[in-house]
């Protein structure tokens, strides 16, 4: 049996305006396990508080219920008191009389009337109370990053900074991601390698941070500050170490006709190869695919002239398994298939090509060495046709396109337009809209500067076919200003594609057990208030993985991601929430139904021997709920039907008394 | 909008199945369109007007029969509006109209001969009957 | 039973049966079986129009009328440390049970040994001082009756007043004084009868009893004295495995008695009140150490221990089954008390 | 009339239990009647050939039984799954409630099982024995000179009526041929209910819960409940009870027991066919499903294993609670 | 407490996060709102079993409310989804046992709601009134 203190607060006239504090104090001394009563004018001051810690004391009370203001605002007041005064903090019980009793009822008797009943409510339930303590866990120092694009590489760096150790698993050769592929930069024009490699550079050099390139996250498993992450790396048959990524043996390599992925296809490399450049890590990969030593065992080229002796045939797949305290995902994006949209031609002719293709045709480092040559006959264009939101915004096309604004289109073909007029004046560029979208700083003024300074013809309407005749490429669509069909005979027709979450998003979300929405973005904890965290607490979100992003907002997303990530590093233990769900052993069935409406991913089964009631032993499936994970929202505790999944300090029993009190 | 006219909307909506606030106004339907040269009003136009209840104008005008039905601006359509379902039950609506002269069910006796279809009496019924 | 000159048969025709029910009920709450629209019979309150029942049995024995499946016993308030009792009990009503069969007439006899013995049950003793059973026999017996291997008559029911009724009359003879009233009082309604066609029907009844499929069964194995040989006999673990652990056989057998007392907080006051129990149930007599019987097995044989041993080693060997069949007809798993008792041993050599 | 014979299924289960692959065998067992049938477990040829039945009142579903069957052996046990019972054997892989290592599952074709209440309401009482022919089922009686003849379809208990599936969704081994999955009329009752004014449907339920004796039959039998221990024979829950107290808490149990199934019923309906006092709680439960169906896509549990339950799902355009009743309007 | 002219008793469950807190911000503005209505605080609106709603009309609710955060914006994610459902599937149940549809209901109120928390309580309260007593899924023992 509880012996319970009851307070009830005056809150000056706030509340003993509308309330009788005497007559509520009154009528609880005389509810089940009350031995105190009394009320106050302050109770949050410090006498109010001294009073309560005076009465723990003098009554050895074991439970309070403070009649007050909401306990949304000084339940962690009364709980901080009751704590000073020895009792268990989760021992207190508020009964809001003021916020949802003295201000919204007129008379006396109906808010005294009320103030009871929640009086009642609030002691019954502390009658059930059990004391919580709050459960610790260690904090393994190292984060991981999932993805090396300018968001990974923003947010390892930022992490690096903080002294933290970190590390980057990037499933391509090299980092770099998206950005290394563009050529200029919006709404400045920077060249996109000038900034980025740099970066990369950062990186590569900095000794907190380790590159696990060509590597793929396998298995994760644990929680937050305790996650145990197998990576596989991948074989490309270099020795890492030894390889100056001198280039000689992709200059050697008989094989040369495998498509280069870097430049979307557009030229070829070898079989064995460095993405670029500035590839970082700068080593050569052997694709297995490719290798004619790999596959049939006969070359050995690249193995004669490597000078270092780095090659090795013989390389297999690698497991590292690593503890982490934080995973930021970092997937980033990809540009829709323009397979499906044959009413562009895509798949037609060489001519249309996606805006990212357009990118290293314009890239001194591209295929064509930066010079705007069409890809079917390397001529000059002199007619261009941008075509915005192809599979953007598209509602009704889910097997092609997203329902989405895919946020970067509108800029980047803005971008290319002006390109295409400042470096060839002679081009002229039709860019076909239904909306310019241009929220950001600079980027409406950049948008008008194609269209007023460099003479952009932007034409409000949409491209409804494209057909290959001859050299040229007849492009019908409308003009929805000047109200009529528009007939173009471009030369190359740039297709704005949608972008979607990189493939790889979906198995990784499953293994972090990080939620998504529909489109396959990883949804954030909270889409105003905690935009970079995943619901998955210790799961941190970075870049195009959450939504559409442009490189300013990517990286200020990363940095943010990065700060959340020190903030949780830099403690030495995480303590809970104590008011968690917890099984019971003995009643659970072991079906499931708790682990798939956890948002958290924070149940888990075991297999267990029990004594049954009829005295066998059986080995059963029981739940088991991770304290650090669970946040306790009790979804659990209604998808179990035999009720063996129950919430500390929100008990079944503790609502139903609640209730029970209420209904008297 | 003075000639707004709700119901003739809200029947165009109903026999069509189409709803026409989906549109986003991007113009596909009429840059897709083969016989827009041919057309007084254009698919997306068809969209806006009808959205607007402003539809007399399509009621009465040669484009309603210009249209091929090839349903190329329903196969591209971004939003799923499906504007030449809506230029159908325009065409509908129209032929309904053609004098006022619904046929009635009572007409039906007096029609029949020896040598009419009944097809013919139960498409004819179906096709002027409201 | 029908013995002319002992006792009075008296009959009414069947024309006049609404007119003797309301004259029974003008004094007391009548209760008969009566059909629902599936063709199971309950027992309803009589009223004008009511049509009683021609099935053999209803689906919940007449037990309810004496041992209501639950039952208030007393409220009580704690305010502090005092507590309040009141005792709610009603002084119930003057009420007749009509047309109640042969096997569920001897369930009254084996309820009253565990209740109206010492100490009294004064619930159910103030029920069985008002009630009045008006048994009615047998005419057509189905497969699942056993009566008979209790030694009781389906052709010459007991009860306050024995009735039977044939094609164009129902006959009625008292058999206790509460018997003799009730027929006083409806002697206007009545009139004097002799015993040929009650005799003829009881014949041909004793006949059909005979060809039933289990009429051969034997108790002579089972009663007092055979706890040990019974006890810990390999069979019950075949008989068991498949019980379900539901209470539908104790729910609707007429003799079991077993109850749980419960209090009810209404927010108020506390309700105490009692109900059923069935030792099928796995929180059966559950104590603060636990419970008793822990397997499905224990809780199984507890049922047909009771019936066919314990109860009859402790009531002059009396078994505690009348044969009624209910629970044959009922059991999800068609598991039940014949097939014990043919599976233990007490079927006859064939 | 069931098309496979008792003898096809005893040589099977007498060669699996004679090679060693299972050392028992789930199946139906012959009771003192025609029809009083009883689930057992045999384990030795001898008593499958004396006692092993199979006809058309053999309507026992057995996936339950395997929760306990496969906790106490090691080595696997045949099983023997008529269509229906292969969703409830699926639902209760998915809950991970037995081990399917430990089973052998033998799936057969149903013709539909015979009510014993349908047979008894038209033959009589004192059915002495029962023959299935080809124009159905000859009822002798001690009251019928010449054995009443029940077509098939007369005596068919109102689940298989209504079956919903012929299609047998799991087993090692099927024998016979295999069936559809049917479109049953099985929803017609309820939107029956559903078309009634509130007043009726109140009055309807009323009557049929307050005939309910709480003997749990129904969720005793139940495949779906096979909770380590029910919240109505917990004394914490704060939901136990013994006994139907009043109008209230027969409502309590039926309700929260067809919402703890919600989503996992596979509509068996074994627990009308048990309930002593035929209360339809095939409605109860298919009201559930019907409205699952309208509003969350069809879905039918025990389809798949390891298919997500509507309950422990959504999507983020869920109709809203207050739609609920309108969409079902339309839908009736 | 034995009342003569009975009141509609209403018991709402309110999610932490918005609708507590959206009860809160009606009280900071003075918006008034029957004191028949009674809140408990839940962490989440998917914190709230049937059989909490079922007890509370047995012990003599007339109505029952259950308040979370909007679609979308749970605290938890997920959490309101799972009540949407839930609810959605018991409502249709109780209506379906002939029990007014009027006497439950979800509606979502934010934090910042607290105009549509009074609104939706003052019009919630007026219908439960309207229909009286609850006597459908009453608990008769409970009246005593």
């Amino acid at each position: 049996m509880q012996r319970i203190g009851v307070f009830v607060c005056w809150c000056g006239s706030n509340i003993a305006g509308t309330v009788d504090v005497q007559a509520v104090s009154d009528a609880l001394k005389n509810e089940p396990g009350v031995v105190f009563s009394t009320n106050y004018q302050y109770m949050c001051s410090q006498a109010g508080q001294n009073m309560i810690k005076d009465a723990i004391k003098e009554y050895r009370l074991t439970g309070i219920v403070v009649c007050s203001c909401s306990p949304r605002m000084h339940e962690a007041t009364f709980r901080k008191t009751a704590q000073a005064a020895g009792l268990n903090p989760y021992m207190v019980e508020i009964a809001n009389i003021r916020e949802q009793c003295s201000w919204v009822h007129k008379d006396i008797p109906t808010g005294t009337e009320k103030a009871i009943i929640l009086g009642k409510a609030a002691v019954a339930k502390v009658n059930l109370n059990a004391p919580l303590t709050p459960g610790e866990s260690p904090v393994t120092k190292r984060a991981l990053v999932i993805g090396g694009g300018i968001a990974g590489i923003q947010t390892a760096l930022d992490i690096a900074d903080a002294g933290f150790p970190v590390d980057i698993v990037e499933t391509k050769p090299t980092i770099g991601g998206k950005m290394a592929q563009l050529d200029k930069t919006f709404p400045t024009l920077d060249c996109a390698a000038c900034i980025l490699t740099p970066k990369m550079v950062d990186v590569a050099q900095n000794d907190k941070i380790r590159i696990f390139s060509y590597s793929e996250v396998q298995e994760v498993k644990g929680f937050v500050g305790n996650f145990d992450v197998k990576i596989k790396k991948k074989a490309r048959y270099v020795n890492e170490d030894i390889c100056t990524g001198c280039g000689a043996c992709t200059e050697k390599c008989p094989q040369k006709n495998v498509p280069n992925e870097f430049n979307l296809g557009m030229d070829n490399r070898r079989a064995i190869y460095i993405p670029f450049a500035q590839a970082v890590p700068k080593v050569a990969t052997i694709d297995p695919n490719a290798c004619n030593m790999l596959k049939n065992g006969k070359c050995g080229v690249c193995a004669k002239v490597c000078a270092a002796g780095a090659i090795d045939y013989k390389q297999q797949d690698q497991i590292i398994e690593e503890k982490y305290g934080a995973i930021v995902v970092a997937t980033g994006f990809n540009p829709i298939s323009m397979e499906k949209f044959d009413e562009f031609a895509y798949s037609q002719s060489k001519d249309v090509i996606t805006s990212l293709e357009f990118e290293r045709l314009t890239n001194a480092a591209g295929p064509t060495a930066g010079k705007l040559l069409r890809p079917s006959d390397l001529e000059h264009p002199h007619t261009i046709v941008f075509v915005q939101c192809v599979g953007s915004r598209c509602a009704a096309c889910a097997e092609k396109g997203k329902e989405y604004c895919s946020k970067i289109c509108c800029m980047y073909t803005a971008k290319h337009a002006m390109l295409v007029r400042d470096k060839y004046p002679d081009t002229e560029v039709y860019v076909f809209y239904i909306d310019v979208r241009t929220p950001g700083k600079n980027f409406d003024e950049f948008y008008r500067r194609a269209v007023e300074e460099y003479g952009v013809h932007y034409i409000k309407g949409m491209v409804g076919k494209v057909t290959p005749e001859g050299k040229k490429l007849k492009v019908q669509g409308s003009d929805l200003i000047m109200d009529e069909q528009v007939h173009i005979d471009a030369d190359l027709v740039v297709l704005a594609a949608a972008i979607e979450p990189d493939k790889s998003a979906r198995p990784l979300a499953t293994m972090l057990t990080a939620s998504m929405d529909t489109n396959d973005f990883f949804t954030e904890a909270h889409p105003k208030l905690r935009p970079v965290e995943s619901p998955t607490a210790g799961v941190f979100l970075s870049g195009a993985c959450q939504g559409p992003k442009d490189i300013p907002e990517t990286v200020s997303q990363a940095g943010a991601a990065a700060s959340k990530v020190i903030g949780l590093l830099a403690k030495d233990k995480l303590t809970g929430n104590p008011c968690i769900a917890s099984p019971n052993e003995l009643m659970c069935n072991g079906c499931s139904s708790c682990e798939r409406v956890c948002p958290y991913g924070a149940i888990t089964y075991v297999d267990k021997e029990f004594r049954m009631p009829d005295r066998t032993t059986a080995i059963r499936r029981v739940a088991q709920v991770n304290p650090a994970v669970c946040q306790g929202c009790g979804a659990c505790t209604v998808a179990c039907p035999s009720g063996a999944m129950d919430l500390r300090g929100f008990a079944s029993a503790q609502i139903i008394a609640e209730v029970d009190a209420i209904c008297k | 909008m003075s000639q707004q006219n709700n119901n003739l909307k809200e029947e165009l909506i109903r026999i069509s199945g189409v709803n026409p606030k989906k549109c986003m106004r991007c113009g596909k339907c009429s840059a897709t369109c083969p016989a827009y040269e041919e057309m007084e009003y254009h698919p997306h136009e068809f969209v806006v007007m009808v959205e607007n209840g402003n539809i007399e104008p399509l009621l009465n005008t040669e484009s309603l029969y210009r249209c091929l039905t090839c349903f190329a601006c329903v196969e591209r359509c971004p939003r799923g509006v499906e504007p030449a379902k809506l230029v159908e039950a325009v065409r509908l609506v129209a032929t309904r109209r053609q004098g006022a002269n619904h046929m009635k069910a009572d007409d039906v006796p007096a029609k029949l001969d020896e040598d009419l279809p009944q097809q013919a009496i139960v498409s004819a019924f179906r096709k002027y009957t409201k | 039973m029908c013995l002319k000159g002992v006792k009075r048969m008296r009959k009414c025709a069947l024309a006049n049966l609404d007119k003797l029910f309301a004259a029974i009920a003008e004094n007391a709450d009548l209760y008969l079986p009566v059909n629902d629209e599936n063709g199971a019979a309950s027992y309803k309150k009589w009223e004008e129009g009511t049509e009683m029942s021609d099935a053999l049995n209803t689906v919940k024995s007449p037990k309810d009328f004496f041992f209501p499946q639950s039952e208030d016993l007393m409220t009580f308030k704690t305010e502090g440390k005092n507590i309040e009792i009141t005792d709610i009990r009603e002084e119930s009503k003057d009420f007749v049970v009509f047309g109640v069969r042969a096997c569920d007439v001897r369930s009254f006899d084996i309820l009253d040994r565990v209740f109206i013995t010492d100490p009294q049950d004064s619930y159910y003793a103030s029920k069985r001082e008002k009630g009045v059973i008006v048994s009615m026999a047998c005419t057509r017996p189905t497969e699942t009756c056993f009566c008979a291997a209790f030694g009781i008559d389906a052709a010459a029911p007991k009860g306050d007043v024995t009735t039977w009724k044939t094609e164009a009359d129902l006959y009625l003879q008292a058999n206790t004084e509460k018997g003799e009233k009730l027929l006083a009082a409806l002697e206007a309604l009545t009139e004097e009868a002799d015993c040929a066609a009650v005799e003829a029907q009881q014949a041909k009844t004793r006949a059909i009893m005979e060809k039933l499929p289990l009429a051969g069964l034997d108790t002579e194995q089972f009663g007092g004295g055979k706890t040990k040989e019974y006890f810990d006999a390999p069979e019950w673990k075949e008989l068991s495995q498949s019980c379900l652990g539901c209470g539908t056989c104790t729910f609707v057998c007429p003799t079991c008695q077993c109850y749980d007392i419960k209090d009810f907080n209404t927010g108020r006051g506390v309700i105490r009140y009692r109900c059923w129990d069935s030792c099928m149930y796995s929180e059966f007599t559950r104590m603060a150490h636990g419970n008793n019987r822990n397997s499905q097995l224990e809780r199984f044989r507890q049922r047909f221990m009771h019936k066919l041993v314990y109860y009859p080693e402790n009531n002059d060997g009396i078994f505690g089954c009348v044969g009624c069949g209910r629970c044959l007809a009922k059991c999800p798993i068609s598991m039940n008390i014949v097939k014990v008792m043919k599976t233990l041993g007490g079927k006859k050599d064939e | 009339m069931q098309k496979i014979t008792r003898e096809v299924l005893i040589e099977k289960a007498a060669s699996l239990l004679n090679e060693g692959v299972v050392s028992g065998v789930l199946g139906w067992k012959q009771g003192e009647f025609a029809y009083d049938v009883t689930p057992a477990l045999f384990t030795t040829v001898d008593e499958l050939n004396e006692q092993f039945v199979w006809g058309d009142f053999c309507g026992a579903n057995f996936s339950k039984y395997l929760v306990a069957h496969t906790r106490k052996t090691q080595s696997k046990v045949l099983v023997f799954l008529k269509p229906c019972d292969t969703y409830s054997f699926n639902q209760l892989l998915t809950e991970h409630r037995f081990d399917r290592e430990k089973v052998y599952a033998v799936g057969i074709p149903c013709e539909g099982m015979a009510d014993v209440s349908k047979v008894k309401a038209i033959a009589g009482e004192g059915i002495t024995a029962i023959e299935s022919t080809e124009e159905g089922l000859a009822v002798t009686t001690l009251y019928n000179d010449a054995p009443v003849v029940i077509a098939y379809e007369d005596a068919l208990a109102e689940r298989c009526i209504n079956c919903k599936s012929k299609k047998h969704v799991a087993y090692d081994e099927l024998i016979g041929e295999e069936g559809d999955v049917l479109e049953s009329g099985r929803f017609d009752q309820v939107a029956a209910l559903e078309a009634m004014t509130p007043d009726e449907r109140f009055a309807f339920w009323q009557k049929e819960l307050s005939k309910c004796i709480r003997c749990n039959a129904c969720r005793d039998v139940c495949p779906a409940c096979t909770c380590e221990k029910c919240v109505f024979n917990n004394p914490v829950s704060g939901a136990e009870t013994k006994a139907p107290m009043g109008t209230f808490e027969e409502k309590m149990f039926h309700i929260i027991r067809a919402f703890h199934v919600a989503g996992r019923c596979t509509d068996c309906g074994e627990c009308s066919r048990v309930c002593p006092q035929d209360i339809p709680l095939h409605l109860l439960n298919r009201k559930f499903i019907k409205d699952i169906n309208t509003h969350y896509g069809e879905y039918q549990a025990g389809a798949e294993v390891g298919s997500r339950a509507p309950l422990v799902n959504y999507t983020t355009n869920d109709v809203e609670p207050g739609d609920v009743f309108e969409r079902g309007e339309e839908n009736a | 407490m034995q009342v003569n002219e009975k009141k509609p008793l209403i018991v709402a469950f309110c999610c932490n996060w918005c609708s507590y807190a959206g009860a809160d911000l009606a009280g900071n503005n003075r918006l008034a709102y029957p004191a028949d209505v009674k809140i408990i605080r839940v962490p989440c609106s998917c914190r709230v079993n049937p059989m909490f709603i079922l007890r509370a009309f047995q012990r003599g609710a007339d109505g029952v409310i259950i308040c979370g955060c909007h679609p979308g914006d749970c605290h938890y994610t997920s959490g309101n989804y799972f009540t949407r459902r839930r609810m959605a599937m018991l409502f249709s149940m109780l209506d379906y046992l002939g029990i007014e549809k009027e006497r439950t209901r979800v509606e979502w109120v934010s934090a910042a709601e607290g105009a549509k928390f009074a609104a939706t309580m003052n019009d919630f309260a007026e219908k439960v009134a309207a229909l009286g007593e609850n006597k459908r899924l009453e608990d008769l023992r409970c009246k005593k």
